[in-house]
């Protein structure tokens, strides 16, 4: 299905501190379409300051009580213009939401695990995919990390999908004290000992070090991995070849694919982290 | 009502043209809006062979508008007429291809090459792309060049010919004389400002490729100035763009001189602006009694009004 | 910490100066801004005679910019030094003032009867002015006209002599390696854009003067880039503006290449905007541990990150 | 008193007609110093897209119980980015603000009249002029036409004040069909005949061509004649040379005044209408 631009109302607007909210949207026709990693491209603001929309993770797909998608929620973190308005946006505001757009995470089956690395406001996708993980029976494990305790959120949300949590702050305030990447290597190490040749799927989103730390570390233990790429974009749809992110291609040179259309999820070993 | 825009031998239905570089190969958006409903589609600049372009970060937001410096990444000439043309021809869009070229030979084969292909309706001469050397910028700040391109890709196609000019010249209408006197049956105009955006914090270029092009309504007062200083000078149709976000701004342009306009930035942020524009201009056109798009252009009225203007 | 900035032989305490044309003769606000805590206060473009400039509408919005033409409205130099200059000097302002001429003889009698008035800090030659015919345009468009009206005010005065080099021109560095080489103590830059506005339902310009010069956020990157180019062209300080509106605007000039920034149309939308930039200057400088602000100047990092930086 | 700039908060938004509201805006310091026909510069929106302030007369001087100065209302008509945007402004919502700035309207005492001629918007200056002169205990008419009678706002806040209303529309709704010169003149006739010798003092504040047939029905009947002059501002401070207005220069010939510092109230006969 070719994705639609939608003048979506914010329904509500819930703080997660000074600096994350969680925005929801009424999109029905987005969010019957969403699959976990994709993404929707967002106005902020009226006027041309700021202009261009700006690309934010499917956070959760929406049901009313018969289970019929109603919208989305994004998880937005507030660095700059856009993401300020979205900040403070109001009820009954409506912004304009085109989606959804590029590539979702492969999804995996039992008895193959499922392990979520997050950095911060890359936690984004993992909510969707954790719940249809859940939802096939996948057994999952939440790597994630953020600057302190008061910046993990939506815990209990991934505790209740039956999700396994293995948390790291940059300051110790809650979980290890350092990079989630850390006992994320940990634990592949451990694994490869107990059940060699039974790999987990790794999916990666946060900061481009973490996601080639933990790509890096994926192709070491010989684990399939996918990120979610973060890159500026002008459109979302494959017309202005901004986004792009370099592949090996086909005669081992270096490609620029579009991470909007071939990503934003993409196969770890196939990116050349600089 | 009568939409239609000549340019040389081709007639757009309308005078909406999906600008260069921001519009993919056209394909990417067949889905999303009705290519046949377009004046035209200017597919991205085009080399002979393929190219990767510059690496990331090639775009910035700016107040108003965007810098990029793509670096003119591309599948070549070849391929885009194997694997792009036939869908475009497929969707009756109308192809306005935009070509890149280092030399002047390169030009000329290119325009040879899609002077053979079919659904080929026009080639716009890409000699002001600021992001690379080789990207023509050579021909587009020299009259000469200038003339030279526009002379040589002439002899070779009967195709419409319309250089693309750039914006950062002392003199812009010089260059659109130029390209009139060395046969071009329109000239495009204006092609992004070089520009320029660093991060503090880093002290770095937010660019890979140190500069880039300024696009979006921040420059459209200047390109309109533009616009409207080459309609004076000659007689050839204008394309004309820079910043063009609503049909008030499309308006704006063919009164200043433009025949047809192109939209890049905008439909960024719009993929579905194409009707939004065409129903604008249709109820201006209908408010106002224009009978013919045509009849608009160049109309601005510079008249009385002010009698101190030349500065007292 | 150390905000001082050398032009010539003159310091100025911070790099902060009012824009020409921007702050008036710097006395309309006195009662707001404490004139003494800026680095310079260029006043409004001066030509020997009074003049009334362009009839109204002189200003116009656009997408994060405006255009004005105002004409150059002023009460010539001589009304300047009875009526204004004696409350700046009392409230001990550094006062820049612009000098505009319609030949080389009224530049070098401006630049003689100021350079005879107490409290003229230097000369801001106004060579770039868009909207008059006569406010020295043709010599800021030519590389004779700039060397030769810098070269003759160089000659009659001791004043640091700064042209302010116009925008709408092919290639800014060169002239101002002819404004350094006729013996400028510094650049000024940039003026604004040669732009349009037309309102589209009369299809009248928006400005009386049909054309005028953009100013604002919108331009920032293309002067920036400018400023960029200039300083690897010349070794004389940059004074550099366009678009500035806050102080990590202002830092980008420098990290560009400026010594000293202007901002202009961004103390419009906040006359109290001054404390604002120097405090966000000096928390800058603490949080990267730059103790001379002078030690910002041109240190944009172009280095390696970025292989296929020429265009693979 | 130096204007000064507020961040002021919005206290209420009501809109009067599709096109028109009123904002009150919390400003103690701008309320204290204001006097009628002055303005404030209010920035609508943040970015930069609109860029620049925009200029509104002070309508209302806000005050509370004990008759202190608490803010400021204006009088907003919806007719491009900004007013678009202080049209849609919230509650709670805070605005830059500038003032009071400009020459204020020449007051005058009994036995001296005044009559108000407002054209549409240019209702805004005579809320506080009105209630100003009716603190004076002169005598006052206001002369007030709009395109239909939803146009007309504020009517019994001037019959309240002891305001005489005169009231013409252009398509007859209310009042008088036509322009409200017509009345205004057939007034300054009458008057002539009956009390000649004491004319009326003239306000007046709408479009141009109502304000120059103003002016000059009054120099005709030799009555002073004050207005309000619109132009585009930069600056509001005489920073810009943007706002001019051609007067009557020292020698006949014509001069330009900055209309925010002369003006935006200007004596009628000194203006060189076009
Ligand atoms: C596919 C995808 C999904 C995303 N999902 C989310 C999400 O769910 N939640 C969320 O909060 N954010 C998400 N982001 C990031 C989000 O798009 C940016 O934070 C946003 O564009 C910033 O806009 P702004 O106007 O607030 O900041 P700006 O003012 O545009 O930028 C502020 C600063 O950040 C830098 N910057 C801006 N965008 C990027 C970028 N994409 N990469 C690197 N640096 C940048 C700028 O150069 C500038 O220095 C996603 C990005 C992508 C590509
Ligand atoms: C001293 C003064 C007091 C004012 N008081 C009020 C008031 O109390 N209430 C009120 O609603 N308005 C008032 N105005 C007018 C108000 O400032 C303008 O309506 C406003 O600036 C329009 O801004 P905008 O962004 O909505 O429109 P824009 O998008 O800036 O303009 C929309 C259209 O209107 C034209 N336009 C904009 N401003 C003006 C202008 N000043 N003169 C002529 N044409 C213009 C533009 O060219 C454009 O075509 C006053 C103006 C002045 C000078
Ligand atoms: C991302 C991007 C890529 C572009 N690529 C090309 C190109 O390949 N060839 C070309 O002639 N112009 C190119 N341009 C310039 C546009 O076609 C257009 O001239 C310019 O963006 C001004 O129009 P706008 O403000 O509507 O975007 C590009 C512009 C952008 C923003
Ligand atoms: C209303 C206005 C009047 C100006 N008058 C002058 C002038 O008299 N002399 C001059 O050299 N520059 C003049 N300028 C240009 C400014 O000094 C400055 O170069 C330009 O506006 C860019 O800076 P900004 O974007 O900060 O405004 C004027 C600009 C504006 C907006
Ligand atoms: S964002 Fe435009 S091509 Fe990907
Ligand atoms: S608005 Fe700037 S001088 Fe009057």
């Amino acid at each position: 299905m070719p994705p639609v631009d939608v003048a979506a109302e914010v329904t509500s607007n819930q703080p997660l501190s000074a600096d994350y909210n969680v925005l929801t949207l009424a999109a029905p026709a987005i969010a019957a379409a969403a699959a976990p990693g994709q993404f929707v491209m967002v106005k902020a603001g009226l006027g041309h300051d700021p202009l261009l929309r700006r690309p934010f993770s499917v956070f959760e797909v929406l049901r009313d009580a018969r289970g019929a998608p109603t919208g989305i929620s994004i998880l937005n973190k507030r660095i700059g213009a856009s993401t300020e308005l979205l900040y403070a946006a109001r009820q009954g505001q409506r912004l304009a939401c085109l989606g959804p757009l590029g590539q979702p995470f492969v999804p995996v089956d039992p008895p193959v695990e499922a392990w979520m690395v997050a950095g911060g406001v890359g936690l984004a996708p993992f909510a969707a995919l954790g719940e249809s993980l859940s939802g096939r029976g996948v057994r999952a494990t939440l790597f994630y990390g953020a600057r302190r305790a008061a910046e993990l959120f939506y815990l209990d949300f991934f505790r209740d999908l039956g999700v396994e949590l293995v948390l790291t702050t940059e300051d110790g305030t809650a979980g290890e004290r350092g990079r989630i990447t850390v006992p994320l290597e940990r634990a592949l190490a451990s694994r490869a000992l107990v059940t060699p040749g039974a790999p987990p799927m790794i999916y990666a989103c946060g900061p481009e070090a973490m996601m080639a730390a933990a790509a890096k570390l994926a192709m070491r233990y010989h684990a399939p991995c996918f990120v979610s790429m973060e890159r500026t974009m002008g459109c979302g749809l494959g017309g202005c070849y901004g986004c792009v992110v370099a592949v090996r291609g086909p005669h081992g040179r270096a490609h620029h694919v579009r991470s909007c259309l071939a990503g934003p999820v993409m196969a770890g070993d196939q990116i050349l982290w600089d | 009502m009568d939409l239609s825009v000549r340019i040389g031998t081709l007639t757009l239905q309308n005078p909406l043209i999906a600008a260069s570089g921001c519009f993919g190969y056209g394909v990417e958006y067949a889905d999303l809006v009705d290519l046949a409903s377009l004046g035209g589609v200017a597919v991205k600049g085009l080399f002979l062979e393929e190219r990767e372009g510059h690496p990331a970060p090639r775009i910035v937001e700016t107040p108003a508008g965007m810098l990029n410096a793509i670096g003119l990444q591309g599948i070549g000439v070849r391929r885009f007429i194997a694997e792009k043309l036939p869908e475009l021809r497929a969707r009756q869009a109308t192809v306005i291809v935009n070509i890149c070229g280092t030399t002047l030979d390169e030009y000329v084969e290119l325009a040879r090459i899609l002077s053979d292909a079919d659904g080929v309706a026009a080639l716009e001469l890409n000699i002001s792309c600021p992001n690379i050397k080789e990207g023509g910028i050579t021909f587009g700040c020299s009259l000469n060049g200038t003339f030279d391109v526009v002379s040589a890709v002439r002899k070779v196609t009967r195709l419409p010919v319309v250089p693309k000019l750039t914006p950062n010249v002392t003199d812009v209408s010089s260059f659109a004389r130029a390209a009139e006197e060395a046969g071009a049956d329109a000239v495009s105009l204006v092609n992004t400002f070089l520009a320029m955006a660093i991060d503090v914090e880093t002290r770095r270029p937010k660019l890979s490729n140190i500069v880039g092009g300024l696009s979006g309504p921040a420059i459209r007062p200047i390109a309109v100035r533009m616009v409207y200083e080459c309609r004076q000078a000659i007689t050839i149709p204008i394309i004309g763009m820079g910043g063009i976000a609503d049909a008030r701004d499309a308006i704006e342009f063919m009164i200043a001189g433009a025949s047809a306009v192109q939209v890049g930035t905008a439909s960024f942020v719009d993929p579905f602006i194409w009707p939004k524009l065409l129903d604008g201009i249709r109820s201006y056109m209908e408010r106002h009694h224009v009978a013919r798009v045509a009849d608009l252009v160049g109309t601005v009225d510079t008249g009385p009004a002010a009698p101190e203007r030349s500065g007292a």
